[in-house]
């Protein structure tokens, strides 16, 4: 099994030979050895991953090397490879190969496309190096890698002012996570004396409910702050609620890459991490409450936000938070195997879809904004079919009673089912995941509806003014402005067909392994399986609920972009304060702006001006020698130079000498 | 037989007032310097009472000793407030303050 | 080895150096320093090849006794040989970075930086403790003298500030030791590390120590002289100052305050935490609002050494390894970010950050590097300072979670500050001219920034190569700390159910 | 009464007084022709001294066998170092002194007479085991050093010198013998055995005062806080070489006297006195240090700079025992290096027409026109703060080890941290130095015999000291041990 | 008998130091003075030294006074220049010597008459019983005190010299004070001054 060997370093070393060559050795080299180490990793990870589903393989540890040893904390670089990390490998490798294949057409014009491959491969390792972590701390190493990554390709296009406070907001924001995480990791080491992940997890069902911990002075139960911790983590890297402002954001960076990172991996790390910890959670109902409600809320939150967007890369980023949504509310209520499903699913429609965009918006010449979109349908037909079939997998098509539909219905469905079978928590998690369903019909079809159907509006984009030499006024009539979009090139259009494959399918071939089979996770996650057979046990109304409100929000998007487009201003106009509420993403950035970035940087300068300079510079050292030299201006002036007042001080000096020891 | 303790009175009064001598003085140094040997006259006193009181004569010695060099001192002290009119043409106490600070 | 005494070699080599360097031209007193520090660095490797490790607790000692209160003692453990092995690494590349940036007297430059280098490997050689302290205090003079004669433009304030600052903050140490001399009868520090103070008199003598290596290190809100030393020092003089001088602070801490007084340790445990949390927080706000990079860099070195000085205090293995590492990482990181600092500070004569923008451009290798170094001070897994701050913060955890929690958002907050410098220096669009048209690194520059980079990444990947020789001496510390080691707020119970509804307040873990 | 054998003790004195007295006939009949010849001779006698005392410093001579002149001079070891340092600074005098006076022609044969008289006056003050021996070699150093100080006596600043020493002078001495003719009266003695056995029951009230104004005499010439008022108006306006003369020679001369009288004849009163001795070191620590700041010439700098270290010397004396004695020597010995070399280095100071130059503005960038001088004085400063590893630490560390064993512990402190405020003005010179543009005044050439002496003083406080601290330590133990001190 | 010739003396030691001080007149001081040296010498007498009081009589009257007058008539001072007055913080400066003189009487516990506990002496400077006082310190100063009466030689040699060294001048003319050029400039306007005194008024000179 040391191709696991092969599958993680290989991107490393792809990365490295690029990065470091870059101009050295031309773009083409560095597209190559990139590419071609991704599809070599990928074409070695699926045969992990069916000898997986077969059962014909274990979970099995390759070390690698000695990292730290500390007194008890002592963590080594190790490859772990179980059927969650085997899932994740098709996932990353998958996505990532064919993203990179994509980004031959896509970054064409580029000049640092090395660096492009470069960043790419090596989130890549950085990713992989998460899911095979055999311990907190390399997972924490893959993490904090990713988040790198995602850092310097969000700002890739490094003189746009805006990529670089999205870059920036993104790490920063991650780290806010990180925070979270750190503390977690410490706790759990002060709590089992060690990092490793399999003897934690064997360790930790013995604690529920049985165990305290002085935390901050509270006193509370050790597993609900461990994983609450751990938990925040996840927030942060999967974009939850309260830490996902980063995520919408991020879109600054090349679609390739929103693809890659912000849709199909890395913001799935969370969900991988409570799958991971699964166990550990399974102790602790309180932090399991905490991520169902955390859950719900952002899938809520970021739903209602997608409806009403124009750019069409931060829609599907909405969507992304959503879909993200789901899939912690699944882990929350204890279907770690649906969330896995989800995100597997998930993965794939999701690349797709953003690849589709990329497509669109290289097509509309980097054009955005769907307002100056419209009727691209009859121009770049492959990419409308591709993101048709992400549209159908997204919103959740297909039959119950068939047993047969999309990926997206597959795994959405079996979402909401469990949660609904599972109670509690989980019944409004379900009833808010319907809503979410609903929504998402809606934004997904308002953005095809207003990108492929309706007329032209493209003369209003200012790119394709600049491409045509036109203004609106010079077009007239011809609303095109006479721009001519082209179908993309081979390289992009092949990902999109291999995604779109894997967007119909993949929820129908492997719902069974996901979803009803403990032999196939074998351990790797916690598998309820009363709540899986549950989930089957479902009311019919609830397992067709989701195709319902599918057709609801196609309806509903038929009737505002195709049939009365006046209906969208008069709904806002009627809405107004709620649509403005929900238009700026719930005041999210604003407040957090008020709340944390200005008070840090204002708090920064009085720290300087008045503390550090105006208090401690003062006072202190400015102070003592302020004090020292007017010491000094009073001795000189106490040196008179008479010759009395010197006798004068003798004496004075004599009297008190005297009066001392006298007394 | 007077005390002891009235010669030491009257020393230390005239010590006193040679000290008061030194620093009250403004405009005359030469008073200065007589102060200075109003002090070793004090000083004097003290010596030979001890002396007479303790039977002892090395204070007599002592005090001659002191005559010597009072001497010797007035000798210079009025040797350098010579040179010093000479360059200055002042012998005002107040005046003595070129160097200061 | 056999009975070469290396130390002394080391010692000696920077000396003859440095005074060669005194009487010859410009261009002889460069390459003899070079060549100096080089041999130093080679016997350096020497050192720590032959370095026993799990050996004796002390290596390559030296003993002569001069007079009765005085010895030429030297001897390192793994501690020390870390640190030294810091010193030699970065004084090669400090007389590189100075090559073409220093034109005005050389001789003397070369001089004192190599007269630097023989008092900073004293301090970490030296075994009798006042031999220490002559080492100690005597490198403030060189280090006067760097940024008073080669400094900006408001060297003299600066130089003022921190030969006084320090030496104020030292001399009390002076005092106690003289009375830990007079009371245990002898000076020689591995003796002293074991002897028992009174604890009343430990409180005293610690509070002196702390006044000179909270100075060093610095802790706030004692802090204020690096800024303005850092700004004004030379490239080189800040990389010196970053790298090796702060680290006498905590070396001082870890050698004598920690395993000589023990228990004033634990009783002032709050004290240096107090001051390391406010360092953390606040010098990381003040650092985000800096327009010089020079001060930026050194704001962040005031809250990298606030995680030392928790991981210090933290009475357990990860937080006292942690530190050190901290310590070595810092060393290599902060340098290298003030070498970046210098190199486009020679090509453009401004620290202005506003001056910059865009550099990724015109100089990717160099950007490549600055965001190595970037992200190493960050405290990104893989990189040196990661080890040092995890190990240092899961070592607090394990005493006290409101310091861990406080001192952790150094790792938000350290990423805010130093991710907008870069931003604002190498991303962005080319606003300014002339820095659009800066060269990229010179094949000198990528010999100084390159082996530092290796060095980062070596002790990311692979820090056992560090941690190996200080194990046992950390192992040693840590047994003598632990009779004095403070309460644990943590106070796992494992078997004994709370209900969650109703939280119980523990008075000992609360605060 | 065996006058041969006290002659034997006082042999070095017996040289001194008697080329005196020769010189002073050489003056009278040649004239200021010899005045070359004077100083070489008068050099040569302090030589010759220094080789006669040598050998009871080395055998650490104590005890009843150096007693002269039935017990009124002492020739024991605590004298003898206090002898070469007296006589190794006033020969430096002698070397220095006639390019000085020669330039602006005023050298007279008499001033080698002088010095070497005051040598002698230092010479008894220092083996005084007598109130009387003690005042009257007081008066002789003191007599002498008026004189001296107003040498110049056609420069107002040297004539206001001498008359300011003068008068305050003489009502310090008038200070000091009224406390001696209080301590005579309420022991009956005036010698120092008969003061100790005195006073070692309980201390009367007279005798209280006695000692108080004794201290009070003496702390004035040392140029104590706050009895130096006059020490930087003398220090500035006496010719250079006096200057050096009287930051050096007399110091040491009077700090031993002091540290006579109150170790060993108060030795059992130390209570009484330690107080006293601790507020006088702390307040010339500080005064010394502030005064010294804002001052722009250099003469008057050291002034203060020689006041700040009388306060670190007062601290090996506060200790009161054989440590603090010793610390308070080697602290003197080093203090007296870097004296001498200081100004040494401010004589080098000269113009192109060889006038010298006094402003520390001058010294601007000299270290790129005048870099060895430069580095001396830089060395020299670095030391008097006591920064190691130059010397001049040697002296901060056994003082305040002296301290710290007689558990002052708050009084090292305080002390040491005060001696911080001095660092600032000796790093300022530094920094003109070193930092500063060149001013380019200081072009004049320089005597050979300068330049030899700086040198010395250079090596001697340049860390290679440290080779003479053993020699150093175990000499200063053995003198402070002829005092029979405690432990 | 002795208990007046004592409280005379004493009080009029007293009364001419303190005149010494005060007078205005320079000579006057030095006149002062003078009568308190005689009037120690009286003291002195009462206690049995009278070696020490002729010799303070001979010396300080016969030599240092006489020198200060010397001097003061040398200089040649204008005297309507030298009021006498007094420093600025001369009300410190009373209020300090009052404190010393009071501590001084106060502290050594002098006004306990009778009761004041003088040291013992060793002996060897005793008077030879039977001889004079003279006689005997004769004994004591060329015996015991050889080597300070010496020094004390050395002493005085060191003041002349230093007199010399100070005020000699050497081959200046005789005249050396002449200003030629001074004397030329002078003018009838600057050197007198037209005084009319009132009755009773002396002229200030």
């Amino acid at each position: 099994m040391n191709s696991i060997l092969i599958i993680v370093f290989a991107p490393l070393l792809a990365a490295i030979i690029a990065g470091l060559g870059n101009r050295a050795i031309g773009n083409v080299a560095a597209k190559s050895i990139t590419t071609g180490a991704l599809f070599l990793a990928c074409g070695l990870s699926w045969p992990i991953f069916i000898d997986f589903l077969s059962g014909s393989e274990t979970a099995t540890v390759v070390p690698v090397m000695k990292w730290v040893e500390s007194g008890a904390m002592s963590f080594d670089w190790a490859l772990r490879v179980d059927t969650l990390t085997a899932v994740m490998l098709v996932v990353i490798t998958t996505v990532s190969a064919l993203v990179h294949l994509y980004s031959w057409g896509y970054m064409e014009e580029d000049p640092d496309q090395p660096r492009f491959f470069a960043y790419l491969s090596l989130f890549t390792f950085a990713m992989l190096m998460l899911v095979t972590a055999d311990n907190l701390v390399q997972m924490f190493f893959g993490w904090e890698g990713v988040g790198l990554a995602s850092y310097l390709l969000i700002g890739f296009w490094y003189k746009k002012p805006s990529a670089n406070a999205a870059a920036i907001k993104a790490f920063v924001v991650n780290r806010v996570g990180d925070l979270g995480f750190m503390l977690g990791i410490f706790g759990t080491f002060l709590v089992f004396q060690t990092t490793s992940i399999p003897a934690i997890l064997e360790a930790a069902p013995a604690m529920e409910g049985a165990s305290s911990i002085g935390f901050m002075g509270m006193r509370l139960d050790t597993m609900t702050i461990l994983c609450l911790l751990l938990f925040i983590g996840a927030m942060g890297k999967s974009a939850q609620l309260g830490l996902h402002t980063w995520l919408p954001d991020a879109m600054e960076g090349p679609t390739p890459v929103s693809a890659l990172i912000h849709a199909a991996t890395m913001v799935t790390a969370g969900v991988f991490m409570v799958c991971r910890l699964s166990p550990m959670f399974e102790a602790a109902p309180v932090a399991l409450a905490f991520v169902t409600i955390i859950g719900a809320a952002t899938c809520l939150f970021a739903a209602t936000v997608g409806t009403t967007q124009w750019d069409i890369k931060r829609v599907i980023a909405y969507s992304t938070c959503s879909q993200l949504g789901y899939m912690f509310f699944a882990a929350g209520v204890g279907a770690y195997g649906a969330a896995m499903f989800h995100l597997f699913t998930h993965a794939f429609f999701k690349a797709l879809l953003f690849l589709g965009a990329g497509s669109v918006i290289h097509a509309m010449h980097h054009e955005q904004d769907m307002r100056y979109y419209g009727g691209l349908r009859k121009h770049i037909p492959l990419t409308f079919w591709a993101m048709m079939m992400g549209t159908l997998a997204i919103t959740g098509v297909g039959i119950y009673d068939l047993h047969a539909g999309f990926a997206g219905f597959w795994s959405k469905d079996a979402i909401l089912e469990v949660s609904y079978a599972a109670g509690g928590h989980g019944t409004g998690a379900f009833w808010v995941g319907v809503f979410a369903a609903l929504l998402t019909s809606f934004y997904s079809w308002r953005l095809m509806f207003l990108t492929f159907w309706g007329k032209p509006r493209w003369i209003e984009s200012e790119h394709i003014q600049h491409s045509v030499h036109k203004t609106p006024e010079e077009a007239g009539e011809d609303t095109t402005g006479g721009y001519h979009p082209h179908e993309s090139p081979l390289s992009m259009l092949i990902p999109l067909g291999v995604l779109s494959i894997g967007a119909i399918a993949a929820g129908q071939v492997f719902a069974g392994n996901f979803l009803d089979s403990a032999d196939f996770w074998n351990g790797s996650i916690a598998y309820n399986a009363e709540l899986m057979h549950a989930m089957h046990e479902v009311p019919w109304w609830v397992k067709n609920t989701a195709l319902l409100v599918m057709l609801l929000g196609l309806f509903g998007a038929w009737l505002a972009y195709i049939r009365n487009t006046d209906i969208p201003r008069q709904t806002t106009q009627q809405l107004g304060a709620i649509y403005n509420f929900v238009y700026n993403k719930w005041y999210f950035d604003e407040l957090y702006n008020l709340l944390f970035v200005k008070p840090a940087f204002w708090l920064g300068r009085v720290l300087w001006k008045r503390g550090d300079e105006g208090t401690i510079n003062r006072f202190g050292p400015d102070g003592a020698a302020w004090l020292v030299s007017q010491g000094s201006v009073y001795a000189k002036r106490f040196q008179s130079g008479q010759m009395t007042s010197y006798a004068l001080i003798m004496l004075i000096g004599l009297v008190a000498a005297i009066t001392w020891v006298l007394f | 037989m007077i005390g002891i303790e009235h010669y030491i009175i009257v020393s230390s009064i005239l010590f006193v007032l040679g000290v008061l001598g030194i620093f009250m003085n403004r405009k005359n140094i030469i008073v200065v310097l007589m102060a200075i040997e109003l002090i070793l006259l004090a000083v004097n006193i003290n010596l030979v009472a001890f002396s007479a009181f303790l039977g002892d004569l090395a204070g007599q010695v002592f005090a001659m000793f002191v005559l010597t060099v009072a001497a010797g001192e007035a000798a210079i002290g009025l040797a350098i407030l010579v040179i010093y009119f000479r360059s200055r043409g002042t012998i005002a106490v107040d005046d003595v303050n070129q160097m200061k600070g | 080895m056999g009975g070469f005494p290396i130390l002394s070699a080391m010692l000696a080599v920077p000396l003859v150096g440095a005074i060669i360097c005194l009487f010859v031209g410009a261009n002889t007193a460069r390459w003899t320093a070079l060549v100096a520090t080089l041999v130093n660095l080679a016997l350096g490797v020497l050192l720590w090849l032959n370095y026993d490790i799990g050996g004796a607790q002390w290596q390559y000692t030296e003993y002569h006794n001069l007079f009765d209160t005085f010895a030429y003692a030297l001897g390192i453990d793994g501690i020390a040989l870390m640190l030294i092995m810091l010193s030699v690494f970065l004084m090669p590349i400090c007389i590189g970075a100075s090559w073409n940036a220093i034109t005005k007297r050389v001789g003397e430059y070369m001089g004192a930086f190599l007269f630097m280098e023989v008092l900073m490997i004293g301090v970490f050689a030296a075994q009798d403790i006042f031999l220490f302290y002559i080492f100690f205090e005597a490198g403030l003079i060189p280090m006067y003298l760097i940024i008073g004669v080669w400094g900006g433009d408001n060297r003299i304030y600066a130089s003022y500030k921190f030969f006084l600052y320090t030496l104020l903050g030292s001399v009390l140490m002076l005092i106690a030791m003289l009375w830990m001399v007079n009371t245990a009868g002898t000076t020689h520090v591995p003796f002293l590390m074991e002897y028992d103070f009174a604890p009343e008199a430990q409180t005293w003598l610690w509070l002196a120590f702390f006044a000179s290596f909270a100075v060093k290190m610095p802790m706030w809100p004692v802090h204020t002289w690096l800024p303005d030393a850092h700004v004004q020092a030379p490239t080189a003089g800040s990389v010196i100052l970053a790298g090796v001088l702060l680290k006498l602070g905590g070396y001082g801490f870890i050698r004598f305050s920690l395993p000589m007084f023990p228990d004033a340790s634990a009783q002032f445990v709050w004290l240096v935490w107090g001051l390391s949390m406010v360092a953390v927080v606040a010098t990381s706000l003040i650092a985000l609002v800096q327009h010089d990079m020079k001060k930026l860099i050194a704001y962040s070195s005031v809250a990298h050494m606030g995680i030392v000085t928790v991981g210090l205090f933290a009475f357990n293995v990860q937080g006292l390894e942690g530190a050190m590492m901290i310590m070595l990482g810092h060393g290599l990181v902060s340098g290298a970010l003030f070498l970046c600092v210098g190199v486009i500070y020679d090509r453009l004569h401004t620290r202005e950050i506003s001056r910059y923008g865009g550099l990724s451009t015109n100089m990717p290798a160099y950007a490549m590097l600055f965001l190595l170094f970037t992200m190493a001070s960050v405290g990104l897994p893989g990189t040196s300072n990661f080890v040092g701050e995890f190990l240092a913060l899961a070592g607090i955890y394990q005493i006290n979670s409101w310091v861990a929690f406080v001192c952790t958002t150094g790792i938000i907050l350290g990423a805010a500050y130093m991710l907008y410098l870069y931003r604002r220096v190498c991303f962005g669009p080319q606003v300014n001219d002339d820095a659009a048209a800066l060269p990229d690194l010179s094949k000198r520059e990528y010999l100084l920034l390159a082996p530092i980079a290796a060095a980062v990444l070596w002790m990311g990947v692979y820090p056992e190569s560090f941690l190996a020789p200080m194990r046992a001496d950390i192992q040693w510390l840590d047994e003598r700390l632990a009779e004095a080691e403070p309460a644990s707020d943590a106070q796992l119970v494992i078997g004994q159910a709370v209900p969650a509804a109703e939280p119980e307040h523990h008075g000992e873990g609360a605060h | 009464m065996a006058f041969a054998a006290s002659f034997a003790l006082i042999a070095p004195e017996l040289v001194l007084g008697i080329t005196g007295l020769l010189l002073t006939l050489v003056a009278a009949y040649g004239g200021d022709k010899f005045a070359r010849f004077a100083s070489i001779a008068a050099a040569v006698a302090l030589g010759g001294a220094f080789a006669l005392v040598a050998p009871s410093v080395c055998a650490g001579a104590s005890g009843m066998e150096t007693e002269a002149f039935g017990g009124l001079f002492r020739a024991d070891a605590f004298a003898g170092f206090a002898k070469l340092m007296i006589f190794a600074a006033s020969g430096a005098t002698l070397m220095i002194a006639p390019r000085f006076f020669e330039k602006i022609g005023a050298m007279k044969t008499e001033f080698p007479v002088l010095i070497l008289f005051a040598a002698l006056g230092m010479s008894i003050m220092v083996s005084a085991n007598d109130l009387l021996t003690l005042y009257m070699g007081l008066e002789l150093n003191s007599l002498a050093a008026y004189v001296l100080a107003a040498m110049l006596r056609d420069d107002d600043r040297s004539a206001e010198a001498g008359l300011k020493y003068f008068v305050l002078g003489a009502l310090a001495s008038g200070i000091l013998l009224f406390g001696m003719s209080l301590t005579y009266g309420f022991t009956g003695t005036t010698s120092f055995a008969g003061i100790t056995a005195a006073v070692s029951g309980e201390l009367s009230t007279g005798m209280l005062f006695g000692l108080i104004f004794m201290l009070a005499g003496l702390a004035f010439k040392i140029s104590a806080a706050p009895f130096h008022m006059w020490t930087p108006d003398v220090y500035t306006g006496a010719p250079t070489p006096v200057t050096m003369f009287f930051a050096s020679a007399p110091k040491v001369a009077a700090v031993a006297l002091l540290a006579r009288v109150s170790m060993e004849a108060f030795g059992s009163q130390v209570d009484a006195w330690r107080q006293v001795v601790i507020a006088a070191a702390l307040l010339s620590i500080v005064i010394g240090a502030l005064g010294a700041i804002g001052q722009s010439n250099i003469k008057r700098l050291l002034a203060y700079s020689s006041i700040n270290n009388v306060g670190f010397i007062l601290i090996g004396l506060a200790a009161a025992n054989a440590s603090g004695a010793s610390a308070l020597l080697v602290y003197l010995a080093i203090y007296t290096v870097m004296t001498v070399g200081s100004f040494v280095a401010v004589l080098l100071m000269r113009d192109a027409e060889g006038n010298q130059l006094e402003g520390i503005s001058d010294l601007a960038g000299l270290a790129t026109t005048r870099p060895a001088l430069a580095w001396a004085l830089m060395a020299l400063m670095f030391s008097l703060a006591g920064i190691p590893p130059l010397f001049g630490f040697w002296g901060k560390f056994v003082v305040f080890q002296a301290a710290v064993e007689a558990d002052l512990l708050a009084l090292a402190a305080i002390g040491i941290a005060a001696s911080v405020i001095g660092a600032f003005y000796y790093i300022k010179i530094v920094k003109i130095m070193f930092f500063d543009e060149p001013a380019g005044t200081i072009t004049g050439e320089a005597d050979k015999a300068h330049w030899a002496l700086l040198l010395i003083c250079g090596v001697i406080v340049s860390p290679l000291g440290y080779f003479l601290t053993p020699w150093l330590g175990s000499l200063a133990d053995m003198a402070a041990a002829s005092l029979g001190l405690p432990g | 008998m002795t208990v007046f010739a004592f409280y005379m003396f004493a009080a009029l030691v007293i009364a001419s130091g303190a005149f010494t001080i005060l007078a205005r007149n320079p000579v006057h001081s030095v006149l002062w003075l003078i009568l308190a040296f005689f009037n120690a010498a009286g003291l002195m007498v009462l206690v049995g030294a009278e070696f020490l009081a002729m010799l303070l009589i001979v010396v300080y009257v016969g030599a240092v006074a006489v020198l200060f007058l010397f001097v003061v008539m040398m200089l040649n001072i204008d005297f309507a220049e030298l009021r006498a007055g007094f420093m600025k913080n001369a009300p410190l400066g009373v209020a300090i010597a009052v404190i010393l003189l009071a501590e001084l009487v106060l502290g050594i516990g002098a006004y306990r008459a009778g009761k004041l506990e003088l040291g013992t002496p060793l002996g060897d400077a005793a008077p030879i019983a039977g001889a004079s006082n003279t006689e005997s310190l004769g004994a004591l100063i060329y015996t015991k005190y050889l080597f300070l009466f010496e020094v004390a030689g050395v002493i005085l040699l060191v003041a002349m010299i230093g007199a010399i060294v100070l005020t000699h001048r050497g081959q200046r003319s005789t005249r050396g004070h002449q200003n030629i050029a001074k004397q030329n400039a002078r003018r009838p306007q600057d050197a007198t001054v037209n005084v009319k005194p009132e009755v009773g008024q002396g002229v200030e000179l």
